[in-house]
C-alpha cells in the first residue's frame, strides 16, 4: 500500500487513534471466550486505552472472532458500513484466515478478505490472550506508522469488494430474507 | 472584561480538572479490579480521538441539539462559583443553575430522539424519568437549606456557613442531596439510561466521532456543575484550591460507590427516590421549619 | 378611542356581518374578523386606566358600568392578543377546516365581546352577563371540533354553568345584604364584615365560577374532552385565553377582595382560605402533570397540561405577597401564549396529516420545520426553561413559595415542572422527530398566512423572555393600584429577597455557550449525512421504516406505576347517569301509568294533605 | 246522614279505579264518583218537611228545598254525562286502535 | 259587554258546524274580534248577567288583573290561528270553544261558574289531546281530569255550605278558620291537575307528546296561563293565601322531579312537557312567597315560559330530524330554547334574576338552590338538543331531502316571537307591566271585594 506522505495533522490524529482504541467485537464461534480474560485483571486491555463499545457508530476496531456463516456475514457488512472512517478490523483465529475447520463447509466463509479489508489477522484455532494484546499491539505499531488503511482500500476499489459480497451473498443484501 | 476572564478561567478549569478526574477515577476503577487501568490523561486522548474521526449525521436537527446541549451546560457552568472563583457575582441564583442545565437535558434529549433510534428514544425517556424521580428530593433539601439561610444564591449559601458545614448542620439533607448527586452523575446505580448491555449505550447510540466528542465533554462540564453546586451549597466556605480537593473528594467517593453497584430498573429508580430519600428530605425540611438544626 | 361598550356593540353586530360575509366567501370573513379584533387590541392598547362609562341598569339601586382597571387592561390585552392572532392563524385554516365556517366567525365575535365586557365591568352582575355571553359564544363553536365534541360542548356549558350559578348566588347575597355590587364598595363593606362564615361563603362561591373555568381540582374534567375535541383552532383561543377569564374571577376574589385583610393569617401569612385554593391548586398541578404524561393524543395532553398551569397560577396568586402574586399573573401571560403557540403548532399539523394520536406521526420536522420551531419554544416557555418567559413567572412562584417555607406545595411545584419536561417532551419526540410514516411523504410546511401569527407569538415569548419590562411594568401597576407591595426590577435583573438575577446575562450566556459550541462543531471533521432509515439496530436491517418510530407508550414504565388511578371523569359520570336513572324511576314511577296509578296517586295526595292540615 | 251514602259511593268508585284492569270499567266508577258527589249536592240543600222548589202559583214560595244544590246539580250532570260520552267515544277509537281494552295489553302494545 | 266575549266564538262554533273545514279560515277574524273587544273594554267594570246583584247573581268580573291576561290569552289565540297549517282539519272547531271557555274562566266572579267552564276547557283539551290517534293517552287525560273536576266540585259545594254563597267575592269575605282548612284542599287537588303539581302530571308527556303541533301549542300556553290565572285568583284573592306552603313544597318537588325526568328522554317532545311541568311547578314555588314582589316576578316568568314553549313546540313537533333545510327556525328554536335556560341576552334571564330577587328578599334560600340546581339540568338537555339539531351526526342523504321545509308563514310567525324574545331580553318593561298588572289585580284583594259587592 502506497505510503503517501500524511501532514501534521493526520500524524498528531494517528498517535491518538493508537493510545485510545474502541473495540467493537463481533463474537461469534469459539473465540469469544478470549476476551473477557484479556479485558480483566490478568491482562488488562485498558492500560493501552481500549475499551468495548456498545455501537459501530463509536467503534474504531471491528474484531471478528470466529467463522462467519452467509447470514452472519451480511450483518458483519452492515455493522462495517456503519463505522465511522477511519476504522480497522481484525481477523481473530484461523476460521477467519482459511475458514479454519468448517473450510469445506457449505454455510461458512473462508477468507474473510474478499468481503472486508482486514488489517490484521491472528493465527491459531482460538489464539490465547497474549496473541491478541500482541495482535493489538502491532495493530498500534501500524496505525502510528500510518499503514492500518484497510478502510481506504474498502473505499477505493469499493466495486470489487461489492462484487465478492453479492457473488457469495446473492442479491439477497437488498431484500431480507424474513419477508420475502 | 474581569467577567470574560473569569468566565474561561471557570470553563477551562472544568475541562482540564474534569477530564483528569475522569482518568483518575477509570484509575480507581481498575486499581478495586486489581488491574491497572489507563494513564490518567486517558481521556484526554479519548476526546481529541473522537473529535478527529469524521462520523456520521442524521439531519440539522440531530446537530442542532448537541450544540445546544453543550451551549446549555457551558452556559450553567458559568454561573457555578467555583469556591470563590464566582463568574457573575451577584446573579448565581440555584434556581437559574437547576433549570438552566434543564435546557442542555432538553438539547440533548432532542437530539437524540431526532436521530431516530429506537435505543435513544427509549434511552432520553428513561433519562426524563429518572430526571423526575431525583430532581424532587434534591430541591427540597436544598431549598431547605435555602429556606434557613433566606437566600438563593449560591455563592453566599457557601458564604453563610461560618460556623460549620451545612452537611454537618443538616445530615439528612446532605445525604439525600449526595444520593441524587449519583443520580444526576448517571453513575452506576442509576445509569439504566446509558445502560450499555440493555439499550446499547442509550441516548448515545447514534452518536459517531465528532459528535461522541461533544458529547464527552458536555458530560464533564455536567459532572462539574452538578459536584460544584453540591460542594458549594455543603462543604463550608472554599477558596479556590479548598474547592477543587473537596471536589476530588467528593468526585472519589462517587466512583467508589458506583464502581461496586450493580443498574437500577427504571421504575425502581422512581420508586426508590420517591420513598427513601424524598422521606428523608421532607424529614429534613420540617427540622428546618421547627428550627432544630444542629 | 371609541368607548368599550360600543366597542362591545361593533362585535355584537360585527358577528352578523361577518356571518353574512363568510357566507359570500369565507378568506374574506375571516379576514374581516382578523381586522375587527386586532382594531379592538389597538383600542384596548390605549385606553387610561380608570376610565368608565354607563350601562344599562337591571337591578335597580346597582349602575352597571364599565370601569377600566390595569388588572382589567393586563388581561384583555393578553386576550386579544391571542384572539387577534389565532384569528389571522384562521384566514387560511378556514379554507378547509371547519364544518360551519361562517357561524365559526360569527361565533368569535359574540365571544370576544363578552371577553371583553367580563374583564372591564366594574360590578359583580355586569361581570356575570358578559361572562354568560363568553360562555354562549365559545359553547356555540365547541360541537363543530371532532365527533364527540358535540358531548364535549354539553359538558363544558355543564361544569361552567355550575361554577358561574355559584357565582351567581354569592352576588345576590350580597345584593340582599348590601344592596351594591361594585368590587370597591364590595371589598369595603366585606372589610368591616363580623360574620367570618359570610366572607368565606363570598369569597368562595366567587372563586368557584373562576375554579369551573380555569379547570382547577374538583371541576378539571371538562377541560380534557373540550380541548381534545374542539375545532383546532379554537382550542387555542380555548386554552389560551378563555381558561383566563377563571383566573381573572380568581385574581378578583383574591385581591380585588383583599382576602390577606380580610381573613386572621393562618400560616406564615397565608390566610386559611387561600391555603385551602392554594391545595386545590396543588391537587390539579399534580394531576394535571401526571395524567398529561399518560394521554396519546396530543390536544388532551396540552389540555391537561392548562389543568397544571392553571394550578401553578392559583397558587401564584393565593400567596399573595408581592412576588407570588407577580408570579401569578406573569404565568397568566406566559401560559396564555406558550397555550396558543402550540395549539396553533397543533392545528398546523392537524391541518396538514388530519390526525390528533401521537403514534400516528412522526418525523414531521422534515416536512413542517417552522411548525416544529413554534412549537419547540412554544414547550420550553410551558415548561418554564430560562431562555423563554415562561421560567420567570415560575422562578417568582418559587421564591414566593421559599420565602412563605410552604414546602410542600414547594414540592408539588417542582413535581409540576420538572413533569413538564416529560409531557411537553412526548409529542416532540412522537410527532416531530424520528422516521416520516409513509402516508406523510407528499406533507408539505403550512402556508405562511399560518406561520405569521406562530413566528410573530415565538419571538414574543424570546423578547419578554430576555426582557420582561413591558410586563412588568404592568404588573407593577397592578400591584399598586391593589395596594400590594409591587416587585423591584431595574431592567432585566429582576430583584426578590431571595436573590436575584438577570435575564439578559443568562441569555448572552447561552449564546455564548452555543457560540463556543458551534466553533468547535466547525473546526472538527464535517459528519456525512446519512438517511434515517440507516440505524444501529444491532444490524439487523428494518424494511418497514415505520418500525423504528418508538412513540406509542412513550412513558410506558412509569405509566404503570399509577396505573389503577382515580378517575374523576368516571365519578361525574356515575353522578350523571345516576340522575338519569332516577330520572327513569320518576317516569316510569309517575308518568308511564295506567289511569288506576293515576287515581291512586290522586288518593295519596288527598290523604298527605289531609294529614298535613291536622 | 245522606252524606255518608255519597262519600262510600265515592271510595267504591276509587276502589273501582284501583283494581279494574278494563278501560269500559274505569269509565263506569268514573261514573259511579258523579253520581256520588250529585247526590251529595242535592242532600246539601235538604230541609227535612219541605217540598221540592218547584215553583208554581200553587206551591208559596215559604216551605220549599233550597233550590241553589237544585240548579247546582243539573249543570252538574249534565257535565258528567258530556264527560261519560267523550269517554266511550274514545274508548271506541281506543279499541278500533288496539283491539283491546285490557290495560296491560295496550301497555304492551303501545310500548308506553 | 264582557259576556260577548264568551258568547260570540261559541256561536260561530255552532253556527259553522256543518261546514266544517272552513271554520279554518275565520278563526283569524274571531280572535281579531275578540281582541279588538277587549282593547274597547273599561277597566273596572264588573258585569251582573241578567240583572242579578253580586252575591246572588253569577257576575263577570273585568279587573285590571284578568283584562290584562284576558289580553294574553288572546293574543295566543290570534297567533295560533294565523297558522291554520297545524290545525287538523276538524279541530278548529274545538279551538273556538276552547277559547269561549278559557275567556269565561278567566272573567267569571263565580265558583260554581269557573268550575263549569273548567269543565268545558278540560273536555276541549281531551278532543285536542285525542289528535294524532293518541286515544289512550286523551283518554288517560279525561280520567284524571274528571277526577279533578269531581274534587273542584267538591271543593265548591263545602264552600257554599261554609258561605252560603258561590260569589269568589263573597266567599273571600266572609270565609271562616274550620271551613278554610278543607276548601283549598279539595281545590288545590281539583286545579293540581290542569297545573301540573307533581304526582298529578302524569297525562302531561303522554298528550303533549302525541305529535301534532297544535295540541302542546295551546295546552302549553293558552290553558296553562288561564289554570294559572285561576289558581292565582282563588288562592290569593279568595283564600288570601291561606294553603300556599303546601304548594310551595309541591312545587319544589314538581320541578327536581321534572328535570330529572327530563334528563332521559329521547325524544324532544316529551324533553318539552317535562320543561314544561318544571317550569309551572317553579312558578307555584315562587307565587306561594304570596308578596307582591313574588307574584310578579313569577307572572313575569310565566309568560317568557309561555312565549319560548309557543316556539320550541311548533318547532319541535314539524321539524323532523335536523335545521339543516330550514335555518330560520333553527334560529328561533335556539333563541328560545336559550331564553328557557336563562343566558343574558334573552328574556328568561331577566324573569330568573327578578326570582332570584325576590325569593332572597323574604330570606328564602332553599328556592334559589333548587332554582339553580333545576336550571343546571336544563342546560344540559336543551342544549343537547339543540346540538344534536344543529349537528346532526349520520343524516342519511335521502333522509335529507325528506325534511319538508316549513311553510313561509308558520317561520315569519315563529320568527316575530323569538325576535319579541330578544327584545323583552332588553326591555322588559312590556311583559312586566302586564305581571304587575296581574299581580296588583290579584293582591289587594280589598278592591276587588267592593268592587264586586258594590261596597255592601
Amino acid at each position: 500500500m502506497a505510503n503517501h506522505e500524511r501532514n501534521i495533522w493526520e500524524k498528531i490524529a494517528d498517535q491518538l487513534r493508537s493510545k485510545s482504541l474502541w473495540m467493537l467485537h463481533y463474537c461469534t464461534g469459539c473465540g469469544a471466550i478470549e476476551l473477557p480474560p484479556s479485558m480483566t485483571s490478568r491482562f488488562d486491555m485498558e492500560r493501552f486505552g481500549m475499551g468495548p463499545m456498545a455501537t459501530p457508530r463509536q467503534a474504531d476496531i471491528l474484531f471478528i472472532t470466529g467463522y462467519l456463516s452467509a447470514k452472519t456475514l451480511r450483518r458483519v457488512i452492515y455493522t462495517y458500513e456503519q463505522m465511522p472512517e477511519p476504522k480497522y478490523v481484525i481477523g481473530f483465529g484461523s476460521c477467519t484466515l482459511n475458514g479454519g475447520i468448517y473450510y469445506d463447509s457449505y454455510a461458512t466463509i473462508n477468507r474473510l478478505d474478499y468481503y472486508i479489508p482486514v488489517d490484521l489477522y491472528i493465527a491459531g484455532c482460538m489464539p490465547r490472550p497474549e496473541a491478541l494484546l500482541e495482535a493489538f499491539n502491532e495493530l498500534m505499531k501500524m496505525i502510528r506508522k500510518g499503514e492500518a488503511n484497510g478502510w481506504k482500500q474498502y473505499k477505493e476499489n469499493y466495486d470489487w469488494y461489492k462484487n465478492n459480497q453479492i457473488r457469495s451473498l446473492g442479491e439477497v443484501l437488498v431484500h431480507d430474507e424474513f419477508h420475502e | 472584561m474581569m467577567t470574560i476572564i473569569r468566565v474561561a478561567a471557570v470553563l477551562l478549569t472544568g475541562f482540564f480538572v474534569g477530564l483528569t478526574l475522569e482518568g483518575v477515577s477509570r484509575k480507581i476503577i481498575a486499581r478495586i479490579q486489581r488491574r491497572y487501568g489507563p494513564p490518567w490523561y486517558q481521556n484526554f486522548i479519548d476526546v481529541f480521538k473522537a473529535l478527529s474521526k469524521n462520523g456520521i449525521t442524521h439531519g440539522w436537527i440531530f446537530d442542532f441539539g448537541i450544540l445546544m446541549a453543550l451551549g446549555g451546560v457551558i452556559a450553567t457552568l458559568a454561573f457555578v462559583p467555583l469556591g470563590d472563583l464566582v463568574a457573575f457575582p451577584g446573579l448565581d441564583n440555584l434556581f437559574i443553575i437547576v433549570y438552566l442545565f434543564a435546557v442542555g437535558a432538553l438539547g440533548m434529549a432532542m437530539g437524540m430522539v431526532g436521530s431516530g433510534n429506537p435505543n435513544s428514544s427509549i434511552g432520553v425517556a428513561r433519562a426524563l424519568t429518572q430526571m423526575l424521580g431525583y430532581e424532587i428530593p434534591y430541591m427540597i433539601s436544598v431549598s431547605a437549606v435555602m429556606y434557613y439561610y433566606k437566600t438563593a444564591s449560591v455563592s453566599e449559601l457557601m458564604l453563610s456557613q461560618q460556623d460549620s458545614w451545612t452537611l454537618l448542620k443538616m445530615p439528612l439533607g446532605g445525604i439525600v442531596a449526595f444520593i441524587s448527586l449519583l443520580g444526576m452523575l448517571g453513575k452506576k446505580p442509576f445509569d439504566t439510561p446509558i445502560a450499555p448491555a440493555e439499550i446499547a449505550s442509550g441516548p448515545m447510540v447514534e452518536l459517531s466521532a465528532k459528535y461522541m466528542g461533544l458529547l464527552m465533554l458536555m458530560h464533564t462540564f455536567s459532572i462539574f456543575v452538578e459536584i460544584g453546586l453540591f460542594v458549594d451549597i455543603f462543604l463550608g466556605i472554599s477558596n479556590y484550591w479548598t474547592f477543587l480537593i473537596k471536589f476530588t473528594v467528593i468526585w472519589i467517593l462517587a466512583t467508589l460507590i458506583s464502581s461496586v453497584l450493580p443498574r437500577f430498573r427504571i421504575e425502581q429508580v422512581v420508586k426508590f427516590y420517591w420513598k427513601v430519600p424524598l422521606g428523608l428530605a421532607f424529614l429534613q425540611a420540617l427540622f428546618v421549619l421547627l428550627g432544630w438544626v444542629f | 378611542m371609541i368607548p368599550i361598550s360600543y366597542l362591545v356593540l361593533v362585535f355584537l353586530f360585527g358577528s352578523v356581518v361577518s356571518y353574512l360575509i363568510t357566507k359570500a366567501n369565507r378568506i374574506v370573513g375571516a379576514i374581516f374578523n382578523f381586522l375587527l379584533t386586532f382594531y379592538a387590541l389597538f383600542v384596548l392598547w390605549n385606553l387610561e386606566i380608570g376610565h368608565t362609562e354607563k350601562l344599562f341598569s337591571i337591578l335597580e339601586g346597582v349602575e352597571n358600568t364599565f370601569k377600566v382597571s390595569s388588572l382589567g387592561k393586563y388581561f384583555s390585552i393578553i386576550s386579544l392578543i391571542v384572539i387577534s392572532l389565532v384569528s389571522f392563524f384562521i384566514i387560511e385554516w378556514i379554507r378547509k377546516k371547519p364544518s360551519r365556517p361562517a357561524a365559526f366567525n360569527a361565533f368569535v365575535l359574540i365571544m370576544s365581546a363578552g371577553i371583553i365586557g367580563v374583564f372591564f365591568s366594574n360590578d359583580l352582575l355586569t361581570l356575570y352577563i358578559f361572562w354568560e355571553i363568553a360562555v354562549l359564544g365559545s359553547f356555540l363553536i365547541v360541537p363543530m371540533g371532532k365527533e364527540d365534541s358535540k358531548k364535549a360542548a354539553v359538558i363544558y356549558v355543564v361544569t361552567s354553568a355550575i361554577g358561574s350559578y355559584m357565582y351567581l348566588f354569592a352576588t345576590f347575597s350580597i345584593y340582599n345584604k348590601y344592596g351594591i355590587l361594585e368590587f370597591d364598595q364590595v371589598s369595603r363593606f366585606l372589610l368591616n364584615e363580623p360574620s367570618n362564615l359570610f366572607k368565606w361563603f363570598i369569597i368562595l362561591f366567587i372563586a368557584s365560577a373562576g375554579i369551573a373555568k380555569s379547570g382547577i381540582f374538583p371541576l378539571h374534567t371538562w377541560l380534557r374532552i373540550t380541548h381534545g375535541n374542539a375545532p383546532d383552532a379554537f382550542s387555542a383561543i380555548l386554552s389560551g385565553q378563555l381558561v383566563k377569564m377563571g383566573s381573572y374571577v380568581l385574581a378578583i376574589s383574591l385581591s380585588v377582595f383583599p382576602s390577606t385583610k380580610l381573613l386572621a393569617s393562618f400560616y406564615s401569612g397565608v390566610p386559611l382560605l387561600n391555603y385551602i385554593l392554594i391545595w386545590l391548586g396543588n391537587i390539579s398541578i399534580i394531576i394535571g402533570t401526571f395524567m398529561a404524561i399518560r394521554q396519546n393524543d396530543m390536544k388532551q395532553l396540552i389540555a391537561y397540561s392548562s389543568v397544571a398551569n392553571g394550578g401553578y397560577i392559583l397558587v401564584g396568586l393565593g400567596v399573595m405577597n408581592s412576588i407570588g402574586y407577580a408570579g401569578g399573573l406573569f404565568h397568566v401571560f406566559n401560559h396564555a401564549i406558550a397555550a396558543a403557540m402550540i395549539f396553533l403548532s397543533f392545528a398546523a399539523v392537524v391541518y396538514r396529516t388530519g390526525t390528533t394520536k401521537i403514534d400516528e406521526m412522526g418525523g414531521l420536522i422534515w416536512k413542517m420545520p417552522w411548525t416544529f420551531v413554534t412549537y419547540l419554544v412554544g414547550i420550553i416557555s410551558l415548561a418554564g426553561i430560562p431562555p423563554t418567559s415562561g421560567f420567570i413567572s415560575k422562578w417568582m412562584i418559587f421564591n414566593a413559595l421559599l420565602t412563605k417555607g410552604m414546602f410542600v406545595t414547594l414540592t408539588i411545584t417542582f413535581i409540576g415542572s420538572v413533569g413538564s419536561f416529560l409531557y411537553v417532551f412526548r409529542p416532540l419526540a412522537g410527532v416531530f422527530l424520528g422516521q416520516l410514516k409513509k402516508k406523510h411523504y407528499e406533507v408539505k410546511e403550512v402556508s405562511p398566512v399560518m406561520l405569521i401569527p406562530m413566528l410573530v407569538l415565538t419571538l414574543l415569548t424570546l423578547f419578554i423572555g430576555v426582557y420582561p419590562k413591558p410586563v412588568l411594568d404592568f404588573i407593577v401597576s397592578i400591584e399598586n393600584s391593589l395596594g400590594i407591595k409591587p416587585i423591584e426590577y431595574s431592567g432585566t435583573i429582576i430583584k426578590t429577597s431571595l436573590g436575584q438575577w438577570d435575564t439578559l446575562t443568562v441569555f448572552t450566556m447561552f449564546a455564548v455557550g452555543f457560540i463556543i459550541a458551534l466553533v468547535l462543531y466547525i473546526i472538527f471533521p464535517r459528519g456525512k449525512k446519512v438517511e434515517l432509515t440507516d440505524q444501529y439496530t444491532g444490524g439487523e436491517y428494518l424494511f418497514n421504516y415505520d418500525l423504528y418510530h418508538y412513540a406509542t407508550g412513550f412513558y410506558r414504565f412509569l405509566e404503570r406505576l399509577y396505573d389503577k388511578h382515580p378517575s374523576f371523569e368516571k365519578l361525574y359520570g356515575m353522578l350523571v347517569s345516576f340522575f338519569k336513572s332516577m330520572g327513569e324511576i320518576i317516569n316510569e314511577l309517575f308518568y308511564k301509568v295506567s289511569p288506576s296509578g293515576y287515581v291512586f296517586w290522586i288518593s295519596i295526595v288527598i290523604l298527605i294533605l289531609f294529614w298535613v292540615r291536622w | 246522614m245522606v252524606y255518608y251514602i255519597s262519600f262510600i259511593l265515592i271510595g267504591i268508585g276509587i276502589y273501582g279505579f284501583l283494581t279494574q284492569k278494563n278501560l269500559f270499567k274505569h269509565l263506569i266508577s268514573l261514573t259511579i264518583i258523579d253520581t256520588a258527589i250529585n247526590i251529595f249536592i242535592i242532600s246539601l240543600g235538604y230541609i227535612s218537611g219541605e217540598e221540592a222548589p218547584i215553583y208554581s202559583k200553587y206551591t208559596p214560595i215559604a216551605n220549599f228545598v233550597d233550590p241553589l244544590p237544585q240548579a247546582l246539580v243539573l249543570t252538574a250532570i249534565v257535565i258528567g254525562v258530556g264527560i261519560l260520552a267523550l269517554g266511550v267515544s274514545l274508548l271506541i277509537k281506543v279499541y278500533e286502535k288496539y283491539g283491546t281494552l285490557d290495560v296491560e295489553e295496550i301497555v304492551a302494545k303501545e310500548g308506553k | 259587554m264582557s259576556a260577548l266575549l264568551i258568547a260570540v266564538p261559541l256561536l260561530i262554533a255552532f253556527l259553522f258546524v256543518p261546514l266544517k273545514n272552513k271554520i279554518k279560515y275565520i278563526l283569524p277574524f274571531v280572535a281579531l274580534f275578540s281582541l279588538i273587544l277587549i282593547l274597547k273594554l273599561p277597566i273596572e267594570q264588573v258585569n251582573f248577567l241578567g240583572g242579578w246583584k253580586a252575591p246572588f247573581g253569577i257576575t263577570l268580573v273585568l279587573d285590571n288583573s284578568s283584562y290584562y291576561s284576558l289580553i294574553v290569552v288572546n293574543i295566543i289565540f290570534f297567533l295560533l290561528s294565523l297558522i291554520p297549517q297545524i290545525i287538523e282539519k276538524d279541530l278548529s272547531l274545538i279551538f273556538l270553544i276552547l277559547m269561549a271557555s278559557i275567556n269565561g274562566l278567566i272573567l267569571t266572579g263565580d265558583l260554581f261558574n269557573s268550575f263549569v267552564f273548567l269543565e268545558i276547557t278540560s273536555v276541549a283539551a281531551y278532543i285536542l289531546s285525542s289528535s294524532k290517534r293518541n286515544y289512550y293517552g286523551a283518554f288517560k287525560y279525561l280520567i284524571l281530569g274528571s277526577i279533578a273536576g269531581a274534587f273542584y266540585l267538591l271543593g265548591t259545594l263545602y264552600s257554599y255550605i261554609g258561605t252560603g254563597s258561590l260569589n269568589l267575592a263573597d266567599i273571600s269575605k266572609n270565609i271562616n278558620s274550620e271551613f278554610l282548612a278543607v276548601v283549598p284542599i279539595l281545590i288545590f287537588i281539583g286545579l293540581a291537575v290542569e297545573t301540573k303539581i307533581f304526582p298529578l302530571a302524569g297525562w302531561v308527556p303522554d298528550v303533549y307528546a302525541s305529535g301534532s303541533a297544535l295540541t302542546p301549542a295551546i295546552l302549553a300556553t293558552g290553558v296553562t296561563f288561564s289554570m294559572m290565572y285561576l289558581f292565582g285568583r282563588i288562592f290569593i284573592t279568595v283564600f288570601h293565601g291561606e294553603f300556599l306552603n303546601v304548594v310551595y313544597i309541591f312545587g319544589l318537588i314538581t320541578v327536581v322531579v321534572a328535570e330529572l325526568s327530563a334528563l332521559k328522554q329521547d325524544n324532544l317532545l316529551r324533553a318539552l312537557s317535562f320543561s314544561s311541568i318544571a317550569q309551572a311547578g317553579l312558578f307555584l314555588s315562587v307565587i306561594s312567597m304570596n308578596s307582591y314582589e313574588s307574584l310578579t316576578a313569577g307572572y313575569f316568568h310565566l309568560l317568557n315560559d309561555i312565549t319560548a314553549k309557543f316556539v320550541l313546540f311548533i318547532i319541535a313537533a314539524s321539524i323532523g330530524k335536523s335545521f339543516i333545510k330550514n335555518k330560520t327556525t333553527g334560529i328561533a328554536f335556539s333563541i328560545a330554547s336559550f331564553s328557557l335556560i336563562g343566558f343574558p341576552l334573552f328574556a328568561g334571564f331577566r324573569s330568573k334574576l327578578l326570582i332570584l330577587k325576590t325569593a332572597f328578599l323574604n330570606q328564602n334560600y332553599i328556592l334559589p338552590i333548587i332554582l339553580l340546581f333545576a336550571t343546571i339540568i336544563e342546560i344540559a338537555y336543551v342544549l343537547r338538543w339543540n346540538i344534536k339539531l344543529w349537528y346532526p351526526d349520520n343524516i342519511l342523504p335521502q333522509e335529507k331531502e325528506k325534511t319538508q321545509k316549513l311553510s313561509w308563514n308558520v317561520n315569519l310567525i315563529l320568527l316575530i316571537v323569538a325576535l319579541v324574545i330578544i327584545v323583552i331580553g332588553f326591555y322588559p318593561d312590556i311583559y312586566l307591566k302586564i305581571a304587575q298588572n296581574i299581580a296588583s289585580g290579584l293582591t289587594n284583594y280589598r278592591a276587588y271585594v267592593t268592587n264586586v259587592l258594590g261596597g255592601m
